[in-house]
């Protein structure tokens, strides 16, 4: 069931915490360049499925390949973010203590990153000029050499999307981006999102449906640890089957 | 709150725990009473008169016919007068005397109402090797009940036969001290084998190799047991030590994100607190009533510690909290402060008096000896773990200490109060500590060092145990403490430790987090 | 204004540190040997040993700045490397004795009274001064490798690296202790008479070792400034802020901390062979917990995460310490656990920090120097 | 509790957020402390000038000494009363006019049990404050790591504890036991038939150099008497070594049979756990003895001696020793606690090492008299034959070989912390530095030859 097409495809991953299945048997897909959106209950695995493919965690069983056939499973983290993954958090990790220039200077793509290189390695010409194209995107450039712990929220959310881009990924995850956001800024957030995506894909892990309609094409419903639906926002909005989800659970939680 | 409450219930169930200590020795004082024996043979008055006299004479002869005499017909009611003998006669006196006032005590010791006073003079009886002995020793041994005083009265009477020349009583000596297992006959025995099988030995030596070294034999594979168990023993007692002071370590590590290195020092407040309360018994109550300070001083110690801990928590450690690697430098600190200002208050080394149900032991079974404090602090342990358990995860208070722990803001939400839960939580892991310092002035001093002693053990039991799992704890403190003591008698005390230190950095290879790690989507967060 | 990142290389500190440069290097060497005992410029040749001792003291506060203070990793058993290194450079000087010793045999002393009949074999090596040398930095540098690999691969951090090397300090001690291990055992080395053929008691030699660790130290403040200001140095900072970001950008940050760890057990290591000749003895005392903890309290006193502040904070302490003890010696206890604790509580930038709150409020902040990138661009 | 932990801690701005809050008042704290510290700094100093006042009032500039005891630290625990007995002396004699008519001022440091200090703190006193005689150390690793100081500077110490010998320095005057003095008549008593005509021995120790060397020589002692080396055990144990239970188990197998000994030279805070630990396996004073080396009254004070009654120790001086001199020293001593408000205060027990600070201190003002002088070279020349009534009895110097001619006492821990005199040398005996069963051939001599020669 191989598809050229597939730069992720997850395949019965099961991740088992004592008991409790964070994920079970989830299957889960993306193409090249495509900007996904996956949306879920509260513990229905949505970070856990972001953490496995990037290799904070290890799965119980199951199969991640990427691009073309490469099992990223058993892999670690640093490996796999060499293959071209990369990883937003949901709260924002910058380095609070270096300027928003080293923060991105660090996450620059190079050739080695082992201890001695960096130990040597000097800025080049074109990779300033591309943190300089960056801090354009992400809108930073004011701020270049102030610390990066005293910018305000939203701006260390866009750093760090900054930090991700700079590595090159051909596959972006990102974790719900606009939480604690401003109106402002979501849309802000929403519009560079959907700027980058066409360079690479983008699996965004999101809840408030009005962003999640700004930028998706096409939507993933997760429940319990396994995909419930896909599609456009609007089909998936349509489908029983999620209703159900959200309505049900929303009956147990008040 | 239900604090007050619970840590009652923890004193309770401690209190308890001595209970069954009691029981222990008010048993064994019942089997002391038995019956003191008559004193048998009463011979004419006048030889031993003369005896008397002849013993301070110059003439050997005359003076070992004496000894003899008032070795054979004398009783305890000679001794003060031979003392009085032995005050003014010069060396060579005193030195024939002396054995004869050693021998009649110790005949008369063996019918004394005390237990370890009769087993104390069956075995002393074997160093003078007089036969009376043998005849003293098997009358007492009939008349005996308490197995182990027993035990050792034939086995001493063995050991005086063994050195007979008679070829038969020898023999059965041999076998007899085999069957009984007994120890003491071991290196007599094992001269007897280097005896016999050297070039030169007689015939009658040569004759008893043979049932020598099967006697040596029965004695060597029962002490091989016999050592295993009391190795165990000490394994689990040292294991104990490790957990009841961990416990407290692993409360406010694994609940509150505080590595307190100042706990320590809260164990040695409660051994302080031990040894003031000790010190006010002394000089306020009556010395029959003294025994008493010990049980009184636990509360006092538990209150104590707890009342550091909550200054502690108060002062320095609430404004460190979610700052674990501050929490370690700042603790360290204050227990640096603690130490000095128990070295300036207190001076000296000092030490508590054990009460009396706790000194000495019991003899389990020929070659293990049980000391009562070490069963003691096992037990304590025990109960620790089982209030604690109880505590955390049967009481209203420990649901609102686990939710603190688990969601903080949500608790305060609520209507949790955590900035009191945080402090009673802390106050009572300190007060553990108190019962730990409490416990250990029972087997070592009461210094400033105390903490020191045992603190880099016990946090490696906490990291080896995982944080926050009551289970990985204990069975980490007894991995820790067992295998310290089954390293101890081969490599010494030092490389034990070494070896331990090793063993904890490499399984933590295998296992990062600990032994039971708090697995899930936080656990290395 | 958003603040703006303060790196060391604050033009003022610069300055600064040129001055206790040349104060270090050049004037105090001349207040030793120019003016006549009396007067009140002399500076006796006791102080200078003392400064001496503290200068390395100041080496070994660098090590641990550089792991802790900017990579967030707290070693609790630096005193382990020193005690390396010290012992390494004491066991030449101890071959060197000769038959000078006690029982005026070619072995060391100790060895006789615990009657060890044969130098064990790996004394060999300190019999040349090279060996020494070299064993005094790549000793501890070579263990620190070994211990760090273990460590840090397995991903032991935080407090469970904190407590896992002070059970190493403990270790350590112990061992060191014991005198099957053939050092020495409790009394350590000691008794020393000369090094490369100078007489250790000739006031000159000590004024010569004096120079030399000043230069020593200058040397490893600008190798550890040269590893802080490269990208390198970036990544420390950047692991102690977020490790898992580093980690996701690529970087394997157990290989830095690894490294860092390697670069402070060398200079523990130095500050350890700079320490021997100087103060004459090496015991394990040097060696254990609390040794091992008092080089984290200078650098929490002079400021962790600068490097003046490192060797600010080690001179200061020590230098303290020297003085109260011989007016409160009962009180120092006190005063050493209390700053552990004011410090951590209240002051956790350190006299560096506070001196620079103080300055830095009279003016608005001064521009500083900007980040490598923007000097560059 | 890791979830206590935010995604990145923002150590650093948290930290600088309470340094402002705090930073209003910190120039105050400041300005406050300096004028404290100032004031603290004057009062010292009128104090000082005080001293010198009294001092040049007595004849001359007064005699200066140093005192190099820990009063902190581990060691402390010990070291304190050498500090308090000397000074006792240094007052004693103050008040009886001084030596040659001049005011002794004693200068103390504090080493801090921390063994590189100690040469740290002995280099100053000899360079900078140029004091004529020290005294000092407890351990032998304190002395070891200052003798090259003293050796250096020719300067005098005095050194109060027994020790292991097989040291013959020119600059040290031992006013404790050799081995000779000490550990070898203990056992020798131990072997005799009055001793109790004991035939094994089990060594045990702290693991330093004074139980490894003294216990190197009893061995040799106990070969030479025929004792087999399998009926002798050796066995050490670090500081501070808490958990005693292996090694009474060992005992307890050694001893079964009777006729063993246990030879202690544990030090310090070990002791107690060990002798409980001996006590609560069910070992006796009659089974197997402990005679201990390192256990005094003062460190019996406030111990629970009921695990250690009918124990042994070997000194030679006992609080307990009944001589007139004796009491008056105990009396004077006690009284000197309380007088001067130091903890325990009456209740402060003498013990050996402090009589020989004590007599040490006398020793030194009768050498200075006889020299009329206070130069180390010729005061070292007086101090050899000196005699001295001390509260054990009367001592001599030796003629050259810096030793004690001292009695030794046997004696056996009492309930109250005392010991009963079980055995009493005849005589004085004579200080050996140089074993005669380890180093036959080596002799310590500082007249006829250079210090250590072979004989």
């Amino acid at each position: 069931m191989t598809d050229d097409n597939l730069i992720l495809n997850c395949q019965n991953v099961v991740m088992d915490y004592d008991g409790f299945k964070a994920l079970n048997n989830c299957n889960f897909s993306v193409h090249y360049n495509e900007l996904r959106v996956v949306i879920g209950p509260n513990g229905a695995g949505k970070t856990t499925l972001l953490d496995v493919i990037c290799g904070k965690t290890k799965p119980t069983s199951g199969k991640v390949l990427f691009g073309n056939g490469v099992n990223l499973v058993g892999k670690n983290a640093e490996d796999i973010t060499k293959l071209g993954v990369g990883r937003k958090f949901q709260a924002p990790s910058i380095y609070a203590n270096l300027s928003v220039w080293q923060n991105l200077d660090l996450s620059v793509k190079r050739a080695s990153k082992g201890v001695f290189p960096t130990l040597m390695g000097r800025s080049t010409p074109a990779e300033r000029e591309r943190i300089d194209e960056t801090l354009e995107t992400i809108g930073l450039t004011e701020h270049v050499h102030d610390r990066a712990g005293s910018l305000s929220h939203g701006q260390k959310q866009w750093l760090e999307i900054g930090m991700v881009i700079l590595q090159d990924p051909s596959l972006l995850l990102v974790d719900e981006p606009v939480a604690g956001m401003s109106d402002k800024e979501t849309e802000q957030t929403g519009q560079l999102l959907t700027k980058l995506s066409g360079k690479q894909a983008i699996v965004v892990i999101e809840h408030d449906m009005d962003f999640v309609r700004q930028i998706a094409n096409i939507v993933t419903v997760l429940a319990e640890g396994t995909v419930v639906c896909e599609g456009t926002v609007e089909t998936v909005q349509a489908d029983e089957h999620v209703r159900a989800i959200y309505l049900g659970r929303a009956k147990v939680a008040h | 709150m239900g604090l007050e409450r619970a840590s009652k219930y923890v004193l309770a169930l401690i209190l308890l725990a001595i209970f069954p200590i009691g029981l222990l020795s008010a048993s064994a004082l019942a089997a002391d009473a038995v019956p003191s024996a008559t004193a048998e043979s009463v011979s004419p008055a006048t030889s031993i008169e003369q005896a008397l006299i002849d013993v301070k004479s110059d003439d050997v002869a005359v003076r070992d016919k004496a000894v003899a005499l008032l070795i054979e017909n004398g009783d305890a009611s000679l001794i003060p007068k031979l003392d009085e003998i032995r005050a003014e006669a010069d060396r060579v006196v005193r030195l024939a005397i002396k054995p004869v006032i050693d021998l009649l005590k110790n005949h008369a010791n063996l019918t004394s109402e005390q237990a370890d006073t009769r087993r104390s003079a069956a075995a002393d009886l074997v160093g003078a090797g007089r036969p009376e002995a043998i005849t003293w020793l098997e009358a007492a041994a009939a008349k005996e009940q308490v197995w182990w005083v027993k035990y050792t009265m034939e086995e001493s009477a063995q050991l005086i036969q063994l050195r007979s020349e008679d070829h038969a009583v020898k023999l059965s000596a041999i076998k007899k001290l085999g069957e009984l297992r007994s120890l003491n006959g071991l290196s007599a025995l094992k001269e007897l084998l280097e005896a016999g099988t050297q070039s030169g030995a007689t015939e009658q030596q040569r004759a008893l190799v043979d049932s020598v070294q099967a006697s040596i034999g029965q004695i060597d594979s029962w002490s091989w047991w016999a050592g295993s168990i009391e190795t165990l023993f000490r394994g689990i007692s040292l294991s104990s030590i490790l957990l009841i002071m961990s416990l407290g370590l692993a409360i406010v590590f694994g609940l509150m994100g505080v590595i307190n290195m100042a706990h320590g020092e809260l164990m040695m407040v409660g051994a302080y607190a031990t040894f003031i309360t000790q010190q006010a018994f002394v000089a306020w109550f009556s010395p029959e009533n003294f025994d008493w300070y010990f049980p009184v001083a636990l509360p006092v110690a538990f209150l104590s510690a707890a009342l550091f801990g909550w200054v502690l928590e108060a002062t320095v450690i609430r404004f460190l909290y979610g700052r674990l690697l501050e929490t370690l430098l700042a603790t360290w600190g204050v227990s640096l402060i603690l130490m000095q200002a128990a070295r300036v208050y207190f001076g000296d080394l000092t030490a508590v008096v054990a009460p009396q149900a706790l000194r000495g032991g019991a003899q389990v079974m020929v070659g293990v000896y049980l000391p009562y404090n070490r069963i003691f602090i096992i037990i304590l342990s025990i109960v620790c773990v089982l209030g604690i358990y109880f505590l955390l995860f049967r009481s209203n208070l420990g649901v609102r200490v686990r939710s603190v722990t688990q969601n903080r803001n949500m608790s305060a939400c609520l209507g949790i109060p955590t900035r009191k839960v945080d402090s009673y939580t802390f106050a009572f892991a300190s007060g553990l500590a108190g019962i730990a310092g409490w416990a250990l002035t029972m087997v070592g001093n009461v210094d400033p060092g105390l903490g020191q002693n045992y603190i880099v053990d016990a946090f490696m039991v906490v990291v080896t145990g995982g944080v926050g799992k009551l289970a990985g704890t204990i069975w980490a403190s007894l991995g820790i403490g067992g295998l310290n003591k089954l390293i101890e008698p081969i490599s010494g005390a030092v490389y034990g430790k070494v070896f331990i230190l090793v063993g904890v950095i490499l399984f933590l290879q295998w296992r990062p987090q600990g032994l039971f790690a708090a697995k899930g989507r936080n656990a290395d967060a | 204004m958003p603040e703006q990142v303060v790196t060391h290389q604050d033009s003022r500190e610069t300055l600064l540190l040129y001055a206790v440069g040349v104060l270090f290097l050049i004037v105090v060497p001349l207040l030793n040997i120019l003016p006549t005992e009396d007067s009140w410029l002399h500076i006796s040749d006791f102080r200078l040993n003392q400064f001496g001792k503290f200068l390395a003291f100041a080496i070994l506060a660098l090590g641990l700045d550089l792991i802790w203070g900017y990579c967030g990793v707290l070693s609790m058993g630096q005193g382990v490397f020193f005690g390396f290194g010290a012992y390494c450079m004491g066991m030449y000087l101890t071959l060197q004795i000769g038959k000078e010793s006690v029982y005026g045999s070619e072995l060391p002393d100790f060895m006789v009274w615990t009657q060890v009949k044969e130098l064990p074999l790996f004394w060999y090596p300190f019999k040349s001064f090279v060996g020494g040398f070299l064993g005094a930095i790549l000793v501890p540098a070579l263990f620190a490798t070994i211990f760090g690999f273990l460590a840090f691969r397995s991903r032991i951090k935080g407090v469970y690296f904190a407590i896992i090397t002070q059970a190493l300090a403990f270790a350590a001690w112990l061992v060191f202790n014991r005198n099957e291990t053939r050092l020495g055992g409790t009394n350590g080395l000691t008794d020393f008479k000369q090094l490369l053929g100078y007489r250790l008691s000739d006031p000159s030699t000590q004024r010569g070792l004096y120079i030399i660790t000043v230069v020593a130290l200058i040397a490893s403040y600008l190798v550890c400034r040269w590893i802080v200001a490269s990208r390198a140095g970036k990544v420390l900072i950047a692991i102690r802020d977020s490790e898992s970001r580093v980690t996701f950008s690529g970087y394997t940050p157990w290989m830095f901390k690894l490294f860092v760890f390697v670069v402070a057990a060398g200079l523990a290591g130095l500050a350890g062979m700079l320490y021997v000749p100087q103060v004459g003895i090496i015991t394990p005392a040097q060696i254990g917990v609390l040794p091992s903890l008092e080089v984290v309290i200078w650098v929490a006193v002079g400021g962790r995460g600068t490097l003046i502040g490192a060797i600010l904070g080690a001179v200061a302490v020590n230098y303290g310490r020297s003085v109260l003890t011989n007016y409160f010696p009962e009180a120092w206890p006190f005063i050493l656990g209390g700053l552990f604790v004011i410090v951590v509580t209240m002051f956790p930038d350190g006299l560096l920090g506070m001196i620079r709150k103080l300055t830095d409020r009279k003016k608005t902040p001064t521009p500083l120097i900007k980040a490598e990138g923007s000097t560059a661009a | 509790m890791d979830k206590n932990l935010p995604q990145d801690v923002p150590g650093i701005e948290e930290a600088t957020a309470t340094t402002e809050q705090t930073g209003s008042s910190r120039r105050e704290f400041l300005g406050q402390s300096g004028r404290v510290a100032a004031g603290v700094g004057v009062a010292a100093l009128l104090g000082n000038l005080g001293n010198y006042a009294l001092s040049y009032a007595a004849g001359g500039p007064p005699i200066k000494i140093g005192i190099l005891h820990s009063l902190s630290g581990t060691m402390a625990i010990s070291e304190v009363s050498l500090r308090d007995v000397v000074l006792m002396a240094v007052e004693e004699i103050n008040k009886a006019g001084g030596v040659m008519g001049r005011q002794v001022e004693a200068k103390v440091v504090d080493p801090a049990s921390n063994w590189d200090l100690f040469a740290e703190k002995a280099k100053q006193l000899l360079l900078e404050d140029k004091v004529s005689v020290v005294f000092g150390c407890w351990t032998s690793v304190s002395r070891k790591s200052v003798l090259p100081v003293f050796e250096k500077n020719n300067g005098m110490l005095f050194y109060p504890v027994q020790y292991e010998g097989e040291e013959c320095s020119r600059n040290v005057f031992y006013t404790g036991a050799a081995v000779n003095q000490q550990a070898a008549p203990a056992v020798e008593y131990l072997m005799s038939h009055e001793g109790g005509g004991y035939k094994k021995f089990y060594l045990l120790g702290t693991d330093y150099v004074y139980p490894r060397t003294t216990n190197k020589i009893l061995r040799a002692m106990l070969l030479a008497k025929k004792v087999p080396a399998s009926n002798i055990e050796e066995e050490y144990t670090p500081f501070h070594h808490q958990d005693y239970q292996t090694i009474c188990g060992k005992i307890k197998k050694f001893s079964a049979g009777g006729g063993a000994a246990v030879i202690s030279t544990i030090n310090g805070d070990s002791n107690v756990p060990f002798y409980k630990e001996f006590g609560n396996q069910g070992l006796r004073a009659e089974d197997a003895p402990i005679m201990a080396f390192s256990v005094a009254e003062d460190e019996l004070r406030g111990m629970d001696t009921s695990a250690l009654v009918g124990h042994l120790a070997a000194w030679n001086y006992y609080q307990s020793v009944d001589t007139p001199q004796n009491k008056k020293f105990v009396t004077n001593f006690k009284a000197y606690c309380k007088r001067n408000n130091l903890p325990d205060g009456e209740n402060r027990v003498t013990d050996d090492p402090m009589e020989a600070a004590y007599f040490g201190v006398y020793v030194w003002k009768q050498a200075v008299e006889k020299a009329g002088s206070i130069e180390v070279d010729k005061v070292r020349a007086a101090v050899y034959n000196q005699k001295f009534l001390a509260p054990g009895g009367e001592i001599m110097m030796d003629c050259c070989n810096q030793h004690t001619h001292k009695p030794v006492l046997i004696g056996e821990i009492l309930k109250n912390g005392q010991f009963k005199v079980v055995h009493r040398s005849k005589g004085l005996v004579k200080p050996e530095p140089w074993s005669e069963y380890t180093n036959p051939e080596k002799g310590c001599d500082w007249i006829s030859h250079q210090g250590t020669y072979q004989k």
